[in-house]
């Protein structure tokens, strides 16, 4: 079989980076973040980069770091209110924003690696979003249509992976790392753990191997927490 | 006496039926799952990919890759299923949920809402307030009555850039509740808060309602 | 919990059938087919009946049943090879026929379920399938729209359950399960296990209980074979 | 002498790399699977939702619930996944598949292809087969050079309704390869069967080609 692993974050950019490239990282807030890759893209120094995620992490984690060292020219993002640094670079006039709500730019992505290049939704009809957007009516109702995305480089995270590049997700960490996956030019993704050939059950692979090109086992998550919340230990269970 | 934060929440839950599946946006709204009754069972959506989602977790159950869409630490319950971002909102602007509870900057008398963002403030983001609005069945909106210059916060016309137009059946603000049956309807007060008139009410809302208390 | 759980296949269906309905039913050939609910749709008599179905099944099994009983005005279909009395039928006039790449029918009841009226494809342009259909050009490309469909029924085969209606299938028995979950206004799944709660891993569940309204446990499953086709017994992996 | 279809379908087996997604139409491309070389490692698609197909099962192997899309009992391997029909199609049309090798009644000379209705039979549907032309990456057809009459499948323009139109990179037939390295070339006959002439091929084939044999 074709090897897809590789050594390490760097190893696996290698030859990817350019300056001016679309990079889409998966997460949701900092949970299910490429960790490791995105500290790889950092200290690659590769500028001038279109981040499409969902968030713009925080000021010295996730995606923030790339806000820290100017290598981020623009974001398409659905919600940024994590990172003062952006704030700064973004009222400065540094830096680019593009607002998708948080289905469309799923579904955008989506769409770019399923060969969609248009569809429509009711979402953002009558706001901002709709501006210079094709409206069309459906049944009665008013559409506007939205493009599909696809990026130079999609970075993933999943928890598990097989040698084929079959990946599995845990819980929430899952988010928007399946449809990145499907929308890269050239898919990077990083494990917590490489299980062996047939390891992973074949009815429950989240990812297939197909949309996997470099694969690296990341070691020491940090996973960090924004809103740690609990309730005085009691069982509950519904 | 206008209601707490608090009693918001708990007015709202009432409109929760015995198997509906609900989303809860950020904020107030998320204290309304304190007060879903015991005798009904509803099913709550995480934006996020989380189908049944279960309270805080005691600390020792903290995971970091069990979050809800307000990026707090909840707990799974033995219903609950993950799925990605897309597959979320294809439930979400599919239909599928039958309510969603928001929080609001503005509704207008149409049903128009704005909670996204106040032009000259820095814009942190719809998020899913967008596609929430737009694809979920019953809306509900849960805010003061007025803003903090007491201005009201129901309006002839939202004056705010809009998360979505004529897209909500309910308000549930301090002062009482206001009801619509349908999209080409008037809002109507149904309820009030203890010790609040229908007099404080009109002085405080632009919007032009009906009353029916 | 609102209770899920019906008797039988009738029971399941009672209240939900009408003449000149629409109804999906999963499946591919007659693997993954809700063989228990289409034979109480047969029995039901309902007529006039609109099937939207990757394929029409054969002369006595899956949906050849209800064409033996003439229940079927409409079919939405990619294929319908394997049916002597559908070929029959059509050639005499009486049923009307339309086809659909098998991937466009798989996306087009994916839109329906996620609230998407229309989207962009290239399959299709230059065919037959894109006459009548709006085209429109995406960096240099010429796609066509196709629309999205719902049902007031989908019929759903899944091989387990929880009573929650969390569904997994099995291998490729999948299919067009579930994305026609998603595109019922009412859902009814047959299933061959039903587990207690919280047996399903949440990370492995298919279909969210949130899409299922209605649902059987079947028994006795013929799963007919259409190709049985087989090598001599010796060890082989790759 | 023109080669067999098993002859026809391991010249076809050449054009797989190594690490290559590739999907195999009904029928003869079945048999390129027959024929994928030892030092190389291909995963096979089936569009019914399966990546990763193994060879037909031993007769207590047979499952009801894994067949391809012909519909035939078949296996799975150590590095299978299943997912669904719009999953499955949504890597076909994504441009996910390196390769598709599919038969055909008619090919033109500018890569329009032709395999899925006759005027006047009854019509058995397209499947997968439009998908496919649209969305992999590169179409091999495999076809006899001509028909039951002796005339021409390989024509300046298809007579049949299209499954695609300009798609086609490559022909094998049981008389020799053509290709064109991009969709703006004329095909160029590339292999000749053995004891096959020019003159025989160029007699036969009613498409405008070049040849370079």
């Amino acid at each position: 079989m074709a090897n897809k692993l590789y050594d390490d974050a760097a190893a696996a950019l290698e030859g990817l980076l350019f300056d001016g490239m679309t990079v889409m990282a998966g997460g949701f807030g900092l949970c299910g973040i490429p960790e490791k890759l995105i500290a790889a893209l950092r200290d690659s120094g590769t500028k001038d980069l279109t981040c499409i995620s969902n968030n713009a992490g925080v000021d010295d984690f996730g995606l923030g770091l790339l806000l820290q060292t100017r290598q981020i020219r623009k974001m398409i993002s659905s919600y940024v209110g994590e990172n003062k640094e952006f704030e700064r670079q973004y009222l400065g006039g540094e830096l680019e924003l593009e607002f998708n709500p948080q289905g469309t730019l799923a579904e955008r992505c989506r769409a770019g690696g399923a060969g969609i290049p248009g569809f429509f939704t009711k979402t953002g009809v009558g706001t901002l979003v709709a501006e210079g957007k094709e409206h069309k009516d459906f049944g009665g109702e008013t559409y506007i249509m939205e493009t599909g995305l696809t990026a130079d480089v999609s970075l993933v995270k999943a928890w598990k992976a097989d040698p084929a590049g079959n990946l599995v997700y845990r819980k929430t960490a899952r988010n928007f790392n399946p449809v990145m996956a499907t929308a890269g030019t050239v898919t990077v993704v990083e494990v917590e753990e490489l299980v062996g050939p047939g390891e992973l059950d074949p009815d429950h692979i989240h990812t297939p191997g197909i949309f996997v090109q470099r694969l690296i086992v990341g070691r020491d998550y940090e996973k960090r927490i924004e809103q740690r919340t609990v309730r005085a230990a009691t069982g509950s269970e519904g | 006496m206008p209601w707490t934060r608090d009693q918001m929440a708990e007015r709202a839950a009432k409109e929760l039926e015995d198997g509906f599946y609900v989303n809860l946006g950020i904020g107030m709204p998320t204290l309304v799952a304190n007060y879903i009754g015991e005798d009904i069972d509803v099913t709550l959506q995480s934006e996020n990919g989380m189908l049944g989602m279960g309270p805080f977790p005691a600390d020792d159950e903290v995971d970091a890759d069990l979050i809800n869409a307000g990026k707090q630490t909840i707990t799974e319950l033995k219903r609950t299923s993950y799925f990605s971002s897309a597959d979320s909102f294809a439930m979400i602007r599919g239909g599928h949920i039958d309510l969603s509870i928001l929080g609001a900057m503005e509704v207008a008398e149409n049903g128009d809402i704005a909670n996204w963002m106040i032009p000259g403030k820095m814009v942190k983001g719809m998020g899913g307030a967008m596609d929430l609005v737009a694809g979920v069945k019953k809306i509900i909106v849960l805010m003061d009555h007025t803003n903090k210059k007491g201005e009201s916060k129901f309006l002839k016309k939202c004056s705010l850039p809009l998360t979505g137009t004529n897209v909500v059946d309910m308000i549930v603000t301090d002062l009482g509740v206001f009801q619509r049956p349908d999209h080409d309807s008037k809002f109507r007060l149904i309820e009030l808060a203890p010790d609040v008139s229908v007099e404080e009410v009109r002085e405080k809302t632009e919007a032009d309602i009906d009353v029916a208390v």
